[in-house]
């Protein structure tokens, strides 16, 4: 068993979804500029083969902006290195990944403040101005809470 | 059971049982009919070396006819190779007969036997054509030539719906095409597809009498 | 139940943003296998939904299908539990045991009349009562005391939906299936030994955002799930195109990931998520892993030959049948022979 | 068979009237023609013809049965169907009911046959109606027998096909008649043992040259046919010249002199076995080492590949086509022959050459006696039959299409632009000569043995 030795990656005898994939979001990318039309792929409604989900992320980079959002665990909204083309990781609460897509749109949907959010925020607000002044209690209650 | 459970298991077996007896039946009931023994004195020896010559040599189509018979000989020829290459190497029929023989050997890609499929398909096609306009064909053909032209190629088109599927289950589609397979061995000792083994009986015993004789083959 | 909460109440209960949600959502579309534009509608059905009562019940099993049940990533264990679903009975995960978890049962049964779930894991019995049991009630009574009031019944595994391997040749215990066995209510078979974890989840959470039965295939299996054959989407699928194929376990081909037909895989002919959901929250799937595909979703799939005999292989039978076969063709092509013989000596005699 | 004679219905024909004035030699043309022979009734017939096609339902021709995949290529081997492109021509067609009767009665699945009621039986209708296609529509030349892919020999189908219609009394009028002239006279046309004498003493003056009639003992029992004592007398003073030149201890037998075989071509095996058995005695009787066979071409199938199972042993001495023994003659430096002048074309008889084996023969001849030998287009074994071989020369309503199919020969021949047509038999020539007055063609068909024996050098006497 000691002569077992790591084999590079087989998938250049194939390939695989990586190119299609990429095909698909320059498509996208005309769509969005002469439409205004975004587009989601769901990358768990394509079949990868081993390290080719890598590869996609390694083809698409790291550009400019990378946000995380935390709500019913940790996601990851980043823009790779072709702007308009979004990378999203969306895990949950025990960290394991639900979902992965790339968006190509200027900015993702799940970046936008909702209104329901910006409506029990700006309640909260309002209802932190009309209590008394800070000091009289102890910091946590300063804290934003969603109710 | 199902529908590819019925057909690869039962459906098969007998129809390899059928192959089996029947071409036994038909081979054994020629061979044991009565015998004339040749009494001529030889020119040369004919017997099996006579034969086999024969077997061989009639493979090829002599100089004198190649200009009237160009065209069902290259259709015939070509049906053969195309049926022989979609048959034996087709990695799928060559795991189908390594289950049954134990026998292994290299296949070719699928888009490969895709394509000699599809021209198999089309000189089938061209072959029937022949038969129902060419005057001596429609005079000379029953219903055992259209038969048997309808049982041969009836693998050969289940076989080639099967990557494009029309909507079908791959399963049921390789049922019905083991189901076409098992018609074609049971048919075949009893029509003229039997001419798998009587095209060397036949000319076998041609050349056994021929070569003797010293007279063209 | 008009105190049952919708899961919209529960999630804002729990402090879970308009983000978090539509992240749920577009989980769960991802999990529907439905297009991310679908998102809104889900999330639209999901705010109004309430979650029903799950009673799960276990027969001839071996627990795997609930071990699978509690790797499921999106939404988890927990999630499910807690949000989606209201599991009143289940053995293994209950707090309660004996006289008051059958109790729980009746009560869940009661409480909720014709609106709960039954979910089954395990084949069903029916060669003696005896050979499965639970509060000394056998797995056939009790199974058809609790559809009686239920909405619907899955039956998660390919026990429960075909029998599986107690159903196996020779089948001992007489198992059945519960489609065998339950006729008047909708039966929605998730198969596989075991069920992939997102698929069990999946159908529940179909259920819970629609509120309705999936369109189910011919064998009674959710469409969104089965609708594909792991050979359809498997990522080795071009190797098959071109003729590239493991002979072996330890060939070249085989550490180049060849296909793995040759070797048995039943990817052509059975229909299931593995090739894209995978295993083991996503990681990977039997073939990933350089091992045909069994075939565990499909009916009989222990009785479908070796798990190593390629899917094109057929069977020609024993030897003494084709022994006998030989021998009866050379019988008749005598009496052929003989019987033209005759007849040529009858026909040239009178003649 | 020993009622032959009752139910061949010679009485028909006991003023059978021959012709032996005109270019090819048969009877008188029939104003009655006379193509259903005796008086059985349509059933008996079937059931002859059903007895007769039984007997040669062996491995052989069952073999060829089963093999037939109704390709039609056998067509295109047939002068028949080239000529007219009627498919009726086609060979196998043309033992549909032999084929019939064997896929009924004698194949492997004929049980099967006949309970399920898939084979019918042979009717007298089709019987009559193949009258046409297996007399006067085929000559036997066994070219279609060379294009099957299957090998299988179609023109020794034919020959089992006429033993049946011989005696179901379905065959033509004219190859009947002359078929009982040499079964009862000893020659198909009226040649007697003296006619055969006179016409040996007249060449013997002729030509100057001792022929060695009725030898009491002889090494070689030369044979003759009778179209060449009838039209072609200079033969057997070629004959003579070429054995007497070798020095050869031979005679020829008034009691046993007639190579042809009408029971062969006509389909009546008793007859053959008759006919061949006279010559067979002679050759014992003089304790011949060797029968040699005059230019006939079905005299050397009937002999040579068939006189043993006549027979019914192998034959006590050795059957030599005169093509053959002139070749081994000239090949071995016994014989010498001058070279002529001309160029020189050969006519391959079938039953000699693609059929019997002998093809080389003629063109060693040929190699020593002249020097511009010319092969035809696809000649040798695949050379055009003459049209007149299998007994159909003599069959009056065949004519038209006798001298259609004439036709491709005809093209074969001028496409070599030989001055000479030579060929070694005797009937092919008799054809050559009436189609050759009927077309008016520059070319005869001159006698090979002939050429050689006009051009024998005298030294080496």
């Amino acid at each position: 068993m000691s002569n077992i030795e790591p084999v590079s990656s087989p998938f250049h005898y194939t390939r695989g979804n990586v190119e299609p994939i990429l095909h698909e979001i320059v498509h996208a990318l005309d769509r969005l500029l002469e439409d205004d039309e975004p587009t989601v792929i769901d990358l768990a409604s394509l079949p990868f083969g081993p390290g080719e989900l890598d590869q996609l992320e390694e083809r698409l980079g790291v550009g400019e902006l990378t946000a995380e959002l935390n709500a019913l665990g940790r996601s990851i909204i980043r823009e790779t290195v072709y702007p308009g083309v979004w990378w999203l990781e969306h895990r949950n609460t025990e960290c394991d990944i639900v979902g992965r897509y790339i968006e190509i749109t200027r900015a993702p949907e799940i970046l936008m403040s909702q209104d329901a959010d910006i409506g029990a925020g700006r309640a909260q607000l309002g209802d932190s101005l009309e209590r008394p002044a800070p000091g009289d209690n102890n910091g946590a209650d300063n804290e934003p809470r969603p109710n | 059971m199902d529908l590819l459970e019925f057909a690869r298991g039962p459906a098969l077996q007998v129809a390899i049982y059928i192959f089996i007896a029947g071409s036994l039946w038909r081979v054994l009931g020629v061979l044991w009919l009565q015998k004339k023994p040749d009494h001529s004195a030889a020119r040369h020896s004919g017997g099996i070396g006579g034969a086999l010559k024969v077997i061989w040599s009639r493979g090829f189509t002599a100089p004198a006819f190649k200009s009237r018979t160009m065209y069902p000989k290259t259709l015939g020829y070509a049906l053969h190779i195309g049926l022989f290459i979609t048959v034996f190497f087709f990695i799928p029929h060559i795991v189908f007969f390594k289950g049954l023989f134990g026998l292994n050997w290299p296949g070719l890609p699928n888009n490969v036997i895709y394509f000699v499929g599809v021209v198999t398909v089309a000189i089938g096609i061209a072959v029937l054509i022949r038969r129902m306009t060419h005057p001596v064909m429609k005079l000379i053909s029953n219903f055992d030539d259209y038969f048997s032209w309808f049982v041969t190629l009836l693998p050969l088109a289940t076989g080639l719906i099967m990557p494009i599927r029309f909507g079908i289950r791959y399963e049921t589609l390789l049922a019905v095409h083991i189901l076409s397979v098992a018609l074609l061995l049971i048919w075949l000792p009893f029509g003229k597809l039997a001419h798998t083994y009587f095209v060397f009986i036949s000319r076998g015993t041609t050349g056994s009498i021929l070569v003797r004789r010293g007279a063209k083959t | 139940m008009k105190d049952i909460p919708t899961l919209g109440d529960i999630l804002q209960a729990r402090g879970v943003s308009r983000r978090g949600f539509l992240k749920y959502c577009s989980a769960t579309a991802s999990l529907l296998a439905l297009p991310p534009a679908m998102v809104p509608q889900i999330a639209n059905a999901l705010e109004q939904a309430r979650r029903p009562s799950v009673i799960w019940l276990s027969f001839q099993e071996c627990t795997g299908c609930t071990e699978s049940l509690t790797r499921s990533s999106s939404p988890t264990l927990e999630g499910l539990i807690f949000d989606t679903i209201s599991l009143d009975y289940h053995h293994t995960l209950q707090a309660a045991a004996g006289e008051a978890a059958e109790a729980a049962r009746h009560a869940a049964m009661e409480e909720n009349n014709g609106n709960y779930l039954v979910l089954v894991d395990g084949s069903i019995p029916l060669g003696n009562p005896g050979f499965s049991t639970i509060a000394g009630m056998s797995n056939y009574d009790m199974l058809m005391e609790t559809v009686e009031g239920a909405a619907a019944v899955v039956a998660i595994g390919s026990c429960a939906a075909f029998g599986g391997i107690p159903g196996a040749n020779p089948n001992p215990t007489g198992a059945v299936s519960v489609r065998d066995l339950v006729k008047d209510k909708p039966v929605i078979n998730v198969p596989g030994c075991p069920p992939i974890p997102m698929v069990i989840t999946g159908v529940l959470a179909q259920y819970l955002t629609f509120g309705q039965l999936p369109e189910l295939d011919r064998h009674g299996r959710p469409m969104a799930f089965f609708g594909q054959t792991i050979h359809d989407r498997c990522y080795r699928r071009p190797f098959y195109e071109q003729g590239k194929f493991a002979e072996t376990f330890d060939d070249e081909g085989a550490r180049l990931g060849w296909c793995l037909f040759k070797l048995g895989c039943k990817g052509p002919i059975t229909y299931n998520a593995c090739a894209t959901m995978k295993w083991n929250s996503g990681t990977s799937f039997p073939i990933e892993a350089g091992h045909p595909c069994l075939g565990c979703s499909e009916p009989g799939f222990w009785d479908k030959g070796g798990f190593y005999n390629a899917v094109s292989t057929g069977e020609i039978g024993s030897g003494t049948a084709l022994a006998g076969a030989a021998a009866a063709g050379v019988a008749i092509g005598a009496a052929a022979a003989a019987m033209s013989r005759a007849r040529q000596k009858k026909t040239i005699k009178e003649g | 068979m020993t009622d032959h004679k009752d139910d061949t219905g010679h009485h028909a024909y006991a003023e059978v009237e021959l012709d032996i004035e005109s270019e090819r030699l048969s009877i008188k043309k029939p104003d009655v023609r006379f193509d259903r022979q005796g008086d059985l009734s349509d059933e008996e017939r079937v059931t002859k013809a059903m007895a007769h096609f039984a007997k040669d339902f062996g491995t052989t021709a069952a073999a060829y049965l089963d093999a037939c995949v109704h390709c039609g290529m056998c067509a295109e081997a047939c002068h028949y169907y080239v000529a007219t492109g009627d498919p009726q021509y086609t060979p196998i067609w043309k033992l549909e009911p032999f084929k019939q009767a064997y896929k009924r009665e004698a194949g492997p699945l004929a049980p099967l046959y006949r309970l399920l009621g898939l084979k019918k039986k042979v009717t007298i209708e089709q019987l009559e109606e193949w009258q046409h296609l297996l007399y006067d529509s085929c000559t036997v030349c066994g070219r279609c027998s060379l294009i099957c892919p299957m090998g299988i020999d179609i023109a020794a189908l034919v020959g089992m096909a006429r033993h049946g219609m011989f005696k179901a009394g379905l065959i033509p009028h004219e190859l009947h008649a002359v078929a009982t002239k040499a079964e009862e006279d000893g020659s198909p046309l009226g040649v007697t043992p003296q006619l055969f004498q006179d016409r040996l003493e007249w060449m013997e003056d002729e030509h100057e040259v001792d022929m060695n009639i009725d030898k009491e003992q002889a090494d070689v029992l030369a044979v003759i046919s009778s179209i060449e004592i009838q039209k072609y007398p200079d033969s057997m003073g070629a004959t003579a010249k070429v054995l007497n030149a070798m020095g050869e201890n031979w005679t020829f037998r008034t009691d046993g002199f007639e190579a042809t075989n009408f029971g062969l071509l006509s389909g009546n095996a008793d007859w053959q076995k008759d006919i061949s058995m006279r010559v067979i005695d002679a050759a014992i009787k003089v304790g011949a080492k060797t029968v040699l066979l005059p230019e006939c071409g079905h005299a050397y199938m009937a002999l040579r590949w068939m006189g043993g199972n006549m027979y019914g042993k192998p034959l006590p001495f050795k059957v030599l086509h005169i093509s053959e023994y002139l070749a081994d003659a000239l090949n071995s430096g016994k014989l010498k022959v001058k070279k002529v002048e001309k160029s020189v074309t050969f006519h391959d008889p079938c039953q000699v050459s693609r059929r019997g084996g002998a093809t080389q023969a003629p063109r060693d001849v040929l190699k020593h006696l002249c020097s511009d030998y010319r092969e035809m287009p696809g000649g040798g074994d695949y050379n055009w039959c003459c049209g007149g071989g299998g007994g159909v020369v003599t069959i009056h309503r065949a004519d038209e299409l006798r001298y259609k199919v004439f036709k491709l020969k005809m093209e074969q021949v001028e496409a070599t632009e030989a001055d000479t047509l030579l060929s070694s038999c005797a009937n092919c020539r008799q054809n050559f000569d009436d189609c050759q007055s009927h077309y008016d063609w520059k070319y005869t068909a001159d006698s090979l043995l002939e050429l050689v024996a006009e051009n024998l050098e005298e030294a080496n006497a």
